[in-house]
C-alpha cells in the first residue's frame, strides 16, 4: 500500500477525514472523497498511466479535466468493465478498480514499445504504401494490424446497469456552471423563467474550483456556494451537476448525459447509472469556458509534462502536488498565476520560461516575492527522461521561432514541466448549432460568429478572459435570454458581484511548434507529430480535412480537444497560408463520448418494441399455439398437439377447415371506418374496382395501387350504409393505408366529404370456416336466416351471436364457407369460448397463419407482401378483370406504360413440382432449362410453397415471365445448386364449389 | 429533431409528425391523355430543392391533419407553416 | 508517379520522409478539356481514372467543390457486397466487387479491401423468405451467397445475441464471403493519384455553378474558378445531383436525405465480420483502427445539411445493444451524416440526359460506395462511347417513364 | 335491417381486460401514500370518436343537444358536463367519454356530415398520479408537460415510447393516458419500468372478467 506521497498537508476540496481505497493495475492505493482517479493516482506518486496508441510510448496525466488525452483506463470489472475512461472524469469511490490499457505484458515493460524504435517506418499513412504484396498476404497483415490497433478491451459480458432517458423543456438552458454560467442562471431565474443549469463536473464553480480568484473580496468559491444555494431554492431553476451537454441539434434541441451513479461503485437498486436528456430550450446560453493548449515541442509527451492550469487545479482543488521541482513554459499570461500557486504549494519553480519578448509587468512583483525567475524570449528546447521528465533544456529561438540558436541551451533539472500554449474557447456546441466560428488573430483562437439559433455565448467561451467580464456579461446574457423567452424581471436585481483585481492581460504569442529534436506530439492520443502533419502537406494532402484523415489527428476519443488548433497552426505554416484559409475540421457530436447503454435507454430487451396481442391471446397461449411475428403482432402460427411437429399440425388444421370446421383469430386485420356523402366516390378513386354500385349490406374485395401502378394492399370493404363503409386492410399495412387515405382525402380531394377513422383496436374478429360453419352459426344465432339467399357470400349482417352483439361478414380467406364475426374487442374471448364450445360437436379446430396460408393458396388467393413485392400489377396477378376501365383511380395511368403492358412480365402461376413430396423453398428461382449453373437469368421465382393434405402433394405459387400463357409447360425450380422440374398451372388448385356458397 | 408548429396544435416535436415530401404536386386529372414521359414526371420527378423547400407534413400522432411547411433544406429553419389549400406564402429573402 | 512499397518506405525513412512527392497535383483549371467530371468523390475520380486508363482520354478535369472524397465517399460505413436481388443489380455490383479484389494492386495504393464476409440477419419467417429468395437469385447470377443458421452465426460472430427469447430472435442469415469493407478515404486518394499520374487534372475548391448549353448540346461548364469549355460532362455529385440537374433544366427522380453513421471509441478486436439487420435496424463492423463503425438511418425529410438528428442515432444504438449486448458500456465517439440521393426504386441512375453530351451518374443513395470501381468503369465507357455499357443499360433514366424499375428495396433496406 | 345495432352496454357481458394477463406480475401495494407515483389501470368505459365539422352549426347544435355540452373548439381543450366529457382531438375529431352517447348523437346528428366510431373497447386507460407522475411521463413523452398546453384540465395527443397516446390531465394534475388496446401491455410495462426509479405503485383495478 503506497502512501499518498504527493498529497499536500492542507487545502483542496477533498474530504480528508475519510479514506477510500482503490486499485490500479493490481496495486492498492488510497485517496479521499472529492478526488478523481487522476488526482488520487497523482497523490500516490503514479506517473505512468498508459501507453500511446501507435508507438506505445509511456504516458502520464497531462490535464485535470476533459482535455486529458493520455490517462485512459479500463474501469471496473466483469459486466461493468468500461474501456477508455478518462481518469480525470472518474470520481473516486471506495473499492474502485482500474487498469492501464494498450500494453503487453505490463505497463512498465511493454513489447509494443518496439514500434517507437521502428517509427521511421511508420510515418503518417504508411499503410497505404505497403502491405500490398503479395496480394494474398493482406488478410494476414490485416489481422496483425487489427491486433495492434484499438485501445481498451470491451467487456465480455452484458451490462447489468439501467439507463434512463428524459425529455425536458425550458426557457433558458445554461451550459456550464463556472462564474459566467452561474451569473447567467441567477439573472435568468430572477425573471421567473424556467431555467436549467448544467455542468459536467460534480461541483459547480468551473475554473474557480481550481484557481485562486476572488469575488467580492472573498475566495471565489464562497460566492459560488452562496449562489448555488440560492439557485437550489428557486422552484423555477433546476441544477444538474455531473451532466454534460453532448450535442446541439436543430431548433434548439440539445442532448445531455447525466452521470447519475458513476461516482458510486454500482447504482442503487432500481436507480439508473446514467440518464440521457433531450432538452428543448427556448434560449441557450453557452458558458462552457476554455481549454488550455499544450505547446508542441520534442518529447512533450513524457510523463511529468503537464498543462499549467491543470497542475494548478490539482493543487488547489485536490491538494495534490504532482512534482517537486517545476519548469513553467508559456506563451501567455495564465501560467503566471499558475506558477504562483505552484510555488505556494511548495513546488520549487526552477524557471518560468516565456516565449514572448516581455513579461506581463503586473505579475512581476508577486513573482519576485516568490523568488521565481522569469526567462523571457526563451523556449524549452528539449525534454529529457523517458518514463518521466528528469530535466529540460532552455534555449533561445530565432525571431521567427523556427530554429534554436546557440545550442539547446541551459540544462535545468525538474520533475515537472508545466506548459501553456494558450486557451481555446470551448465552442464545440456552438459550432454544432450551425454557427460559424471566426478566427481572432489577436487572441489566437476561434470566436463565435453571428448566431444561427437562439443561443448566446458568455465567459471565456466567448473570449472574455477576465473574471469580471464573465460575471457581468453572464448576468446580462441571463437576463436577455429570459426576456427573449418571454420573461421579464420584476423588482430589483441582485447586487452585481465584483471580481478581485487582476493585472491587465498582454497578448499571447502563438508559436505552433517549437523546434527541437525528437517527436513533437500534436495529438497525443492518436500519436500524431508535427512531422506527420508536415509530411501530409508535402504529399499534397492540403485540405485540413485530408490532413486529419491521412494522419488521424483529432480522431481519438478526445476528438483533438486540446490539439486541433495546434494542428491547424502547423498545417497553415506548412502550406504558408493564413489560418482562416485552412479552416477548422467539423465539430461533431458528441462533445464527450456517450455510452451506448444511455443512447439505447430502457427500450431494449422485452421493451424493445411492443408485442401487440389480440384479446384472445391468452387462450392461444393456454392452448399451445406457436406464434408468428407479423408486424408488431404475435399471431398464432399453428397449434401443435403433443407429439406433433409443425407439418403435422398444419395438415390437421388444413384438413379440418375443408372437412368440417375451423376457427381463426382474425383480429389483427386493419379496419377503417369511412363515412360521408362522398365515401363511395372516394373508394372509387383509391381502389382499382368500382364501388358505387355496391349495395348496402354488401361486401367487395378491393386492390389498392400506388401511383406507380403496383399493388400495395388489398382487403374486403363492406357498405354499411349509403354513406358508410367498413374497410379492412392487411395486418401489416393498416397504418400505411390510413396514412394513404388521409393524404389523398385531406390534400388532393378536400372537396370530398368523408371521414376515415381507424377502428382496428375496437373489434375482435373470429373467422369460422368449413362445411359446418353455417350449422355452427345456426346453433349460436337461432333468430338469423342464414340461408345463402338471405345471407349470401360477400354480404354482412348485424345481430347477436351467442348473445353478443356482433357484425358478421360472410367473407373468408380460405375459399370455404366462412363467417367473420366481429364483436367489441372486450367480448372477443367470450365469443371465442362460445364458438369453441358450440363447435365441439363439429370438432372445431383452431388454425394459425400457416394453415391459413395453405388454405388460401390452394384456392389461389394472393397474399400481399408474398405474391407481391412492390413490383406487381393487378394484371400480373391475374386480377386484371377487377380493374375498372370506366373511372380513374390511383395508379391507373401507370398500368398502361410500355413496361407495365409487356406480355412477358412475371405473372402469377401455379407450380406443381414433379416430385409431389418435394416442397420447394419459397424464393427459389424459375429457370427455363434443367441446368442451374450460373450465370444465367431466372424467369421468375416461387412466392409461396406448401404441402397440401387436401391435394395429397406439394404445390406452389410463383411469378413466371409470361406465365399467363404458359400453363401446361414444364419449367425448372432452382435452389442451392439443383433444379427440379415442375408443371406450370393456373394459380388455383382446389375449387370448394357450391358448398362454399 | 425538429420542432414543428402544427397549425392547430402549436409547437410539437417531430416525433409526432410524418413527413410527406414535396408539396404542391398536383395530381393530373386527365392522365389518360398524358404520354409516358409526362406521367412519369408526375409520379417520380422531384425538384428536391436545395434552399427553400415546400413540403407536406402530417401531425400523424396528434390531430391527424396534413399541412404545408416552407423549410430551408440547408439550415432546417422553418420559414412558414400553412394549411392545405393555401397558396405558397411570400417569403422574405 | 513514385512507386509505393515497403522498400520505398525504408528508403524514404533514411531521408526522414522529406522526399515523398505529391500524391496528386493541385493544378489550376485550363480553359478547355475533352471531358469534365463534376464531383470528386470516389465515383467521379474512378470515372476519370478509367477514362484515361481504358479509353485513352487524357484531357480530363475532375471538378470538386470542396476536397476530394469529402462527400459520401468520405463518410460512408464502407460496406462492399454484391448480393442484390435482380440480375441487373447483381451484375453491376459484382462487376464492382471483382474490381475491388485487385484494386490495391491496380492503383498501387492500399485501399485495404477486406473481404471478411457480410451477414444479413433474418428475424422471422417472412424475412427468411425474402433473404432466401435473394440467395437463390444470387446463386443463379453467379454471386456467392449462402444461408447460415444460428450455430454458424455464433462461430462467425461470437458477440451476436442469439438468445431465442428476445423480441426479435435471430433465425439465421445470409452470408456473402467475398464481401467486406474497405478504407473509404484511400479509395478516393488512390484513384486521384492514379488519375493524376495519367494526366487528369484534379481541381479542388472548384464548384460548378452552371452549364453552357447551346441548342440542346453541352458546350461548357461555369465554375467558381471561371468558365471551362468542354463537349462532354459527366456529373457524379451524389446528394447534389438534383441541384446540378436543375442547372441544366432537368428534374431527377431523387430526394436528398441525411444518412447518419457513428463510430465508437477504438477497442481491441471484437467484431470479426460485418452484420446487418433490417428488422432491428442497424449494421456494424469494426475498422482496422478499432472503432465499431455503425450505420444509422436517414432522417425522413429532405436536407442538404450533412447533419442528422438524435432519435435516428438512438434507434440505431437500441438495435446495436440488442444485437450485441457487450457494447452497452462502449461509447459513441463521433456521429455524422452524409447527403444521399435516394431513388424511388433504390437503384442507381447511369444515364444520358436530354442534353447532348451531358451524362449523370447518381441515385446510389445509401449504398453506392461498394459500387465505386464498377460505377466509374461503366460510366467511363458510357461517356467515352456515348452509349451505355450493357451492364449499365438497365439503369437509364428512361425506366421512370417506361416503368422498368429495378426495385431493390429489400436488398438496400438497411440504409447503406 | 342493417342499421348498426351495437349498444355495448345493452348486454353488458363480462369484458376482457387488456391487462388481465399482467395481474400476477403487477406489484400489488395499497400503500400509495408513500409512493412518488401511482399507476392505475382504469376499467372499461364507453367512449366514442365523434367526427364532424367545427364550422357546421347544425352539427355543433346537434352535439349540444345530445351531450348537454358544447364540444370544445380550441385545440387541447376539454368540455365536461353531467353525463359526457368531450376531448378535442383534432379540428374535426373529439373523444366522447362518459355514458354511451351513440344513440343520442346519431339521432341529433342525422342529416349532418359526421361519423361516430365506438372506441371504448379499443382502448385502455392508464392513470398516473403522485408527485413524480410528470417525471415518469416525461421519460416517455416529448410533450412539454410543464407548459400551459398541459395545465390541469387540458388534453393532447402525442407519443408514448413510440406508440400513439391521448393524454388528459385531470384537475388534480394526474394524467390519464388512453392507449390502443393492443398496446396496453407495452404501455403498462414501460410506464412501470420508468417509474421503478421512484418506487412506482402499480394497481390493476378489478376491471374485467379475467380475474
Ligand atoms: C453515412 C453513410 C453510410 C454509407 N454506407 C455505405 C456503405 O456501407 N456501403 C456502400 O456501398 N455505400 C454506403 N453509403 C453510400 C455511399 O457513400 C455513396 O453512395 C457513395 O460514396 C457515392 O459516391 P460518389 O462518389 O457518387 O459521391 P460523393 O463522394 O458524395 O461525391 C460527390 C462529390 O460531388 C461534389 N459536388 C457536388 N456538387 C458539386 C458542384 N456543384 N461542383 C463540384 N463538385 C460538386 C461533392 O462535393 C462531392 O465530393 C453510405 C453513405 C452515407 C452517407
Ligand atoms: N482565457 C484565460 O486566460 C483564462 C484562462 C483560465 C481561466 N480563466 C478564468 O476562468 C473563468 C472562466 O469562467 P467561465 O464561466 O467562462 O468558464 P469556466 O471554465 O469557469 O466554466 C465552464 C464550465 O463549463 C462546463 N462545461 C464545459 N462544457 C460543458 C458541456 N458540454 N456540458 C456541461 N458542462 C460543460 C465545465 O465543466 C466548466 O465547469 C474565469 O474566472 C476566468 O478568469 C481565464
Ligand atoms: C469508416 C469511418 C471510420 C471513421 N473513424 C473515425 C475515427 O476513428 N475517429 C473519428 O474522429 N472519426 C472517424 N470517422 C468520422 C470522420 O471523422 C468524419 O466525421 C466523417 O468522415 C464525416 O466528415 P465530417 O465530420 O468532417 O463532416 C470515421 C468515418 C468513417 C466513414
Ligand atoms: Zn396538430
Amino acid at each position: 500500500m503506497s502512501p499518498q506521497t504527493h498529497r499536500l498537508d492542507t487545502g483542496g476540496r477533498i474530504e480528508r477525514s475519510e479514506t477510500l481505497s482503490f486499485r490500479f493495475d493490481g496495486q492498492t492505493m488510497q485517496g479521499h472523497p472529492g478526488d478523481t482517479l487522476a488526482s488520487a493516482l497523482l497523490a500516490n506518486g503514479v506517473r505512468l498511466v498508459g501507453r500511446s496508441f501507435k508507438y506505445h510510448r509511456p504516458r502520464g496525466l497531462m490535464a485535470a479535466g476533459g482535455g486529458e488525452p493520455n490517462g485512459l483506463v479500463r474501469l471496473r470489472t466483469g459486466g461493468r468493465a468500461e474501456p477508455n475512461v478518462r481518469a480525470t472524469d472518474v470520481l473516486l469511490y471506495d473499492g474502485l478498480v482500474a487498469e492501464s490499457q494498450n500494453r503487453w505484458p505490463s505497463l512498465n515493460f511493454d513489447l509494443g514499445a518496439l514500434n517507437d524504435r521502428l517509427s521511421p517506418l511508420f510515418p503518417a499513412g504508411f499503410y497505404y504504401k505497403t502491405f500490398m504484396w503479395p496480394a494474398s498476404m493482406w488478410p494476414t497483415y490485416e489481422a496483425v494490424i487489427r491486433r495492434m490497433a484499438g485501445l481498451g478491451r470491451a467487456a465480455a459480458e452484458a451490462d447489468p446497469d439501467r439507463y434512463e432517458k428524459q425529455y425536458a423543456h425550458c426557457d433558458v438552458l445554461v451550459v456550464g456552471g463556472g462564474p459566467a454560467g452561474l451569473a447567467a442562471a441567477l439573472w435568468a431565474g430572477r425573471t421567473g423563467a424556467r431555467v436549467l443549469l448544467v455542468d459536467e463536473g460534480a461541483e459547480f464553480g468551473g475554473a474557480l474550483l481550481g484557481n485562486g480568484q476572488t469575488i467580492d473580496g472573498a475566495p471565489g468559491m464562497d460566492w459560488v456556494a452562496a449562489i448555488v444555494k440560492n439557485l437550489n431554492k428557486a422552484e423555477n431553476i433546476r441544477l444538474l451537476p455531473r451532466t454534460t451537454v453532448t450535442s446541439y441539434h436543430d431548433h434548439n434541441a440539445l442532448t445531455m448525459l447525466e452521470r447519475v451513479a458513476d461516482h458510486l461503485a454500482a447504482p442503487e437498486p432500481d436507480q439508473p447509472r446514467q440518464r440521457l436528456w433531450q432538452v428543448r430550450a427556448k434560449q441557450v446560453i453557452l458558458a462552457t469556458g476554455a481549454l488550455e493548449r499544450p505547446l508542441v515541442l520534442a518529447n512533450n509527451d513524457r510523463p511529468g509534462v503537464m498543462l499549467a492550469g491543470s497542475v494548478q487545479t490539482y493543487i488547489n482543488r485536490y491538494g495534490v502536488r504532482p512534482g517537486q521541482r517545476a519548469v513553467v513554459f508559456t506563451n501567455n499570461d495564465s501560467a503566471y498565476r499558475a506558477a504562483l500557486d505552484l510555488s505556494k504549494a511548495g513546488i520549487k519553480i526552477a524557471a518560468l520560461v516565456d516565449l514572448r519578448q516581455t513579461a506581463p509587468l503586473g505579475w512581476l512583483p508577486d513573482l519576485d516575492d516568490a523568488g521565481i525567475e522569469v526567462m523571457v524570449d526563451r523556449a524549452v528546447t528539449a525534454v529529457e527522461g523517458r518514463q518521466s521528465v528528469t530535466s529540460v533544456r532552455i534555449g533561445k529561438l530565432n525571431d521567427a521561432g523556427t530554429e534554436v540558436i546557440g545550442g539547446l541551451g541551459r540544462h535545468v533539472d525538474c520533475d515537472l514541466l508545466c506548459f501553456s500554449g494558450g486557451w481555446t474557447p470551448s465552442l464545440h456546441l456552438l459550432s454544432q448549432s450551425g454557427t460559424r466560428l471566426l478566427w481572432d488573430e489577436g487572441l489566437g483562437c476561434f470566436l463565435p460568429g453571428p448566431a444561427t439559433q437562439a443561443v448566446r455565448v458568455v465567459g471565456t467561451a466567448g473570449g472574455d478572459c477576465s473574471l469580471q467580464d464573465c460575471l457581468t456579461l453572464g448576468a446580462e446574457a441571463g437576463n436577455q435570454a429570459a426576456n427573449d423567452a418571454g420573461h421579464r424581471r420584476r423588482g430589483r436585481g441582485p447586487r452585481k458581484p465584483v471580481a478581485g483585481e487582476e493585472p491587465t492581460l498582454s497578448p499571447p504569442r502563438p508559436l505552433w511548434s517549437i523546434p527541437g529534436k525528437g517527436k513533437a506530439f500534436v495529438d497525443f492520443q492518436s500519436d500524431v507529430t508535427a512531422a506527420d502533419l508536415r509530411l501530409a502537406a508535402r504529399e499534397g494532402y492540403r485540405s485540413i480535412e485530408h490532413v486529419k484523415r491521412y494522419t488521424t489527428t483529432g480522431m481519438g476519443t478526445d476528438q483533438g480537444r486540446t490539439s486541433n488548433i495546434n494542428a491547424l497552426g502547423i498545417v497553415a505554416e506548412a502550406l504558408d497560408v493564413a489560418i482562416p484559409e485552412v479552416g477548422h475540421t467539423t465539430f461533431r457530436p458528441p462533445f464527450s463520448p456517450v455510452t451506448f447503454g444511455a443512447l439505447a435507454g430502457r427500450r431494449i430487451g422485452t421493451l424493445l418494441d411492443p408485442v401487440r396481442r389480440t384479446p384472445m391471446h391468452s387462450w392461444h397461449q393456454a392452448n399451445g399455439a406457436a406464434f408468428e411475428l407479423v408486424g408488431q403482432w404475435h399471431r398464432p402460427y399453428y397449434y401443435p398437439r403433443p407429439g406433433e411437429d409443425m407439418d403435422r399440425a398444419v395438415d390437421r388444421e388444413v384438413l379440418a377447415a375443408r372437412s368440417s370446421l375451423a376457427i381463426m383469430d382474425a383480429t389483427t386485420l386493419g379496419k377503417i371506418d369511412i363515412r360521408g356523402a362522398d365515401a363511395a366516390e372516394f373508394l372509387n378513386r383509391v381502389y382499382v374496382n368500382g364501388w358505387k354500385g355496391l349495395k348496402v349490406g354488401g361486401c367487395r374485395y378491393g386492390l389498392m395501387l400506388g401511383e406507380d401502378g403496383m399493388v400495395f394492399d388489398d382487403g374486403v370493404t363492406a357498405r354499411l350504409d349509403e354513406d358508410h363503409f367498413h374497410m379492412t386492410t392487411t395486418t401489416g399495412g393498416a397504418a400505411h393505408v390510413l396514412d394513404w387515405l388521409e393524404s389523398w382525402s385531406q390534400t388532393e380531394w378536400p372537396e370530398l366529404q368523408l371521414y376515415c377513422t381507424s377502428a382496428t383496436e375496437q373489434w375482435a374478429v373470429a373467422a369460422v370456416c368449413g362445411p359446418n360453419a353455417r350449422r355452427l352459426m345456426a346453433d349460436l344465432c337461432p333468430d338469423w336466416d342464414l340461408s345463402p339467399e338471405a345471407f349470401p357470400h360477400m354480404s354482412w349482417q348485424d345481430g347477436e351471436v351467442a348473445g353478443l352483439s356482433a357484425r358478421v361478414f360472410r367473407i373468408g380467406f380460405t375459399g370455404e364457407l366462412s363467417f367473420e364475426i366481429n364483436v367489441p374487442a372486450g367480448h372477443g374471448p367470450a365469443l371465442w369460448h362460445a364458438l369453441m364450445t358450440a363447435g365441439e360437436k363439429y370438432a372445431i379446430t383452431p388454425f394459425g397463419t400457416e394453415a391459413m396460408h395453405v388454405l388460401r393458396a390452394e384456392v389461389g388467393f394472393i397474399m400481399v407482401g408474398q405474391e407481391t413485392d412492390g413490383t406487381v400489377t393487378p394484371h400480373d396477378l391475374g386480377l386484371g378483370r377487377m380493374v375498372s376501365s370506366k373511372k380513374d383511380f390511383l395508379g391507373k395511368r401507370s398500368l398502361s406504360r410500355s413496361d407495365t403492358m409487356r406480355q412477358d412480365r412475371p405473372q402469377l402461376v401455379g407450380l406443381l413440382p414433379e416430385d409431389p413430396q418435394l416442397r420447394v423453398p419459397e424464393g427459389a428461382q424459375l429457370i427455363a432449362g434443367a441446368d442451374p449453373a450460373p450465370p444465367q437469368r431466372g424467369q421468375g421465382h416461387v412466392t409461396s410453397s406448401y404441402r397440401s393434405p387436401n391435394l395429397g402433394r406439394t404445390f406452389a405459387l410463383g411469378l413466371l415471365q409470361g406465365g399467363h400463357e404458359r400453363h401446361g409447360e414444364t419449367i425448372h425450380i432452382a435452389f442451392d445448386g439443383s433444379a427440379v422440374p415442375a408443371a406450370v398451372t393456373a394459380p388455383r388448385f382446389l375449387d370448394p364449389g357450391e358448398a362454399a356458397k | 429533431m425538429l420542432q414543428l408548429d402544427c397549425p392547430w396544435c402549436g409547437s410539437r416535436s417531430e416525433e409526432e409528425f410524418s413527413c410527406g415530401g414535396e408539396g404542391h404536386i398536383v395530381r393530373p386529372t386527365k392522365s389518360e391523355d398524358m404520354d409516358d414521359a409526362a406521367w412519369g414526371d408526375y409520379v417520380f420527378m422531384r425538384s428536391n430543392q436545395k434552399g427553400v423547400f415546400f413540403e407536406r407534413w402530417r401531425h400523424a400522432l396528434g390531430c391527424g391533419r396534413w399541412f404545408n411547411v416552407a423549410r430551408s433544406t440547408i439550415s432546417h429553419d422553418i420559414l412558414a407553416v400553412y394549411r392545405v389549400g393555401d397558396a405558397k406564402p411570400e417569403l422574405p429573402e | 508517379m513514385a512507386n509505393y512499397s515497403i522498400f520505398a518506405l525504408a528508403r524514404n525513412a533514411l531521408q526522414r520522409h522529406q522526399r515523398w512527392p505529391q500524391a496528386w497535383r493541385s493544378p489550376q483549371p485550363r480553359p478547355s478539356y475533352d471531358a469534365v467530371i463534376v464531383g470528386g468523390g470516389g465515383h467521379g475520380l474512378a470515372t476519370a481514372y478509367y477514362l484515361a486508363k481504358v479509353h485513352g482520354m487524357r484531357d480530363i478535369a475532375v471538378l470538386e467543390k470542396g476536397w476530394i472524397g469529402g462527400g459520401n465517399t468520405g463518410r460512408n460505413t464502407t460496406i462492399v457486397r454484391s448480393n442484390y436481388l435482380y440480375p441487373e443489380s447483381a451484375a453491376i455490383y459484382d462487376h464492382a466487387l471483382k474490381l475491388w479484389e485487385g484494386l490495391s494492386q491496380e492503383l498501387n495504393f492500399n485501399v485495404m479491401f477486406s473481404p471478411r464476409g457480410v451477414i444479413n440477419l433474418a428475424h422471422d419467417p417472412g424475412e427468411e423468405r425474402e433473404l432466401r429468395r435473394r440467395i437463390y437469385a444470387n446463386q443463379l447470377a453467379g454471386v456467392d451467397a449462402e444461408w447460415v443458421g444460428p450455430s454458424q452465426l455464433a462461430e462467425l460472430c461470437p458477440i451476436l445475441n442469439l438468445d431465442q427469447n428476445i423480441r426479435y430472435p435471430v433465425v439465421g442469415g445470409t452470408l456473402q464471403r467475398r464481401a467486406g469493407v474497405a478504407r473509404h478515404d484511400a479509395v478516393a486518394w488512390g484513384y486521384a493519384r492514379g488519375a493524376d499520374s495519367l494526366g487528369v487534372d484534379i481541381i479542388q475548391n472548384c464548384e460548378v455553378t452552371g452549364f453552357d448549353i447551346q441548342d440542346g448540346r453541352i458546350e461548357g461548364v461555369k465554375t467558381s474558378l471561371g468558365d471551362i469549355r468542354t463537349a462532354k460532362v459527366g456529373v457524379v455529385a451524389a446528394g447534389h445531383s438534383s441541384v446540378l440537374a436543375a442547372m441544366a433544366g432537368i428534374r431527377l427522380p431523387l430526394d436528398s436525405h441525411p444518412l447518419q453513421a457513428l463510430v465508437s471509441e477504438p477497442v481491441k478486436p471484437v467484431m470479426p465480420t460485418v452484420i446487418m439487420s433490417n428488422k432491428v435496424h442497424a449494421y456494424m463492423s469494426q475498422s482496422d483502427k478499432g472503432e465499431l463503425v455503425i450505420g444509422a438511418g436517414i432522417d425522413p425529410y429532405n436536407s442538404y445539411a450533412q447533419r442528422g438528428s438524435m432519435p435516428v442515432i438512438e434507434e440505431t444504438i437500441r438495435a446495436v445493444v440488442e444485437l450485441f449486448p457487450i457494447t452497452s458500456r462502449l461509447k459513441m465517439m463521433r456521429q455524422w451524416a452524409g447527403i444521399v440521393d435516394i431513388c424511388p426504386d433504390a437503384s442507381p441512375i447511369i444515364s444520358a440526359t436530354p442534353v447532348d453530351g451531358l451524362y449523370f451518374n447518381c441515385g446510389w443513395g445509401t449504398g453506392g460506395f461498394k459500387a465505386t470501381p464498377g460505377s466509374g468503369h461503366l460510366f467511363a465507357h458510357t461517356l467515352a462511347k456515348g452509349e451505355a455499357h450493357p451492364i449499365n443499360a438497365p439503369f437509364a433514366l428512361e425506366r421512370f417513364y417506361s416503368g422498368a424499375l429495378v426495385a431493390e428495396h429489400g436488398a438496400a433496406a438497411v440504409a447503406h | 335491417m342493417n342499421q348498426p345495432r351495437h349498444d355495448p352496454s345493452r348486454h353488458d357481458p363480462p369484458r376482457h381486460d387488456p391487462l388481465g394477463h399482467l395481474a400476477l406480475a403487477a406489484k400489488r401495494n395499497d400503500n400509495t401514500d408513500s409512493a412518488g407515483v401511482t399507476m392505475r389501470a382504469l376499467p372499461y368505459r364507453p367512449s366514442l370518436i365523434l367526427r364532424g365539422e367545427s364550422d357546421d352549426t347544425a352539427f355543433l347544435e346537434g352535439c349540444r343537444k345530445a351531450l348537454g355540452i358544447d364540444v370544445p373548439l380550441a385545440p387541447g381543450h376539454v368540455a365536461g358536463g353531467d353525463d359526457f366529457t368531450a376531448l378535442w382531438l383534432g379540428p374535426s375529431e373529439w373523444l366522447i367519454l362518459g355514458r354511451n352517447g351513440r344513440d343520442r348523437l346519431a339521432e341529433n346528428l342525422a342529416g349532418c356530415h359526421h361519423a361516430l366510431i365506438d372506441n371504448g373497447d379499443g382502448q385502455q386507460v392508464i392513470a398516473l398520479s403522485g408527485a413524480r407522475a410528470g417525471a415518469v411521463l416525461s421519460k416517455l413523452c416529448p410533450l412539454d408537460l410543464g407548459g400551459p398546453e398541459m395545465d390541469p384540465g387540458r388534453c393532447a395527443r402525442s407519443v408514448l415510447a413510440g406508440i400513439g397516446v391521448t393524454i388528459w390531465r385531470g384537475d388534480t394534475g394526474a394524467f390519464q393516458m388512453h392507449v390502443g388496446r393492443s398496446f396496453a401491455d407495452y404501455a403498462w410495462r414501460i410506464i412501470a419500468d420508468a417509474g421503478l426509479e421512484y418506487g412506482i405503485v402499480a394497481i390493476l383495478e378489478d376491471a374485467g372478467s379475467d380475474r
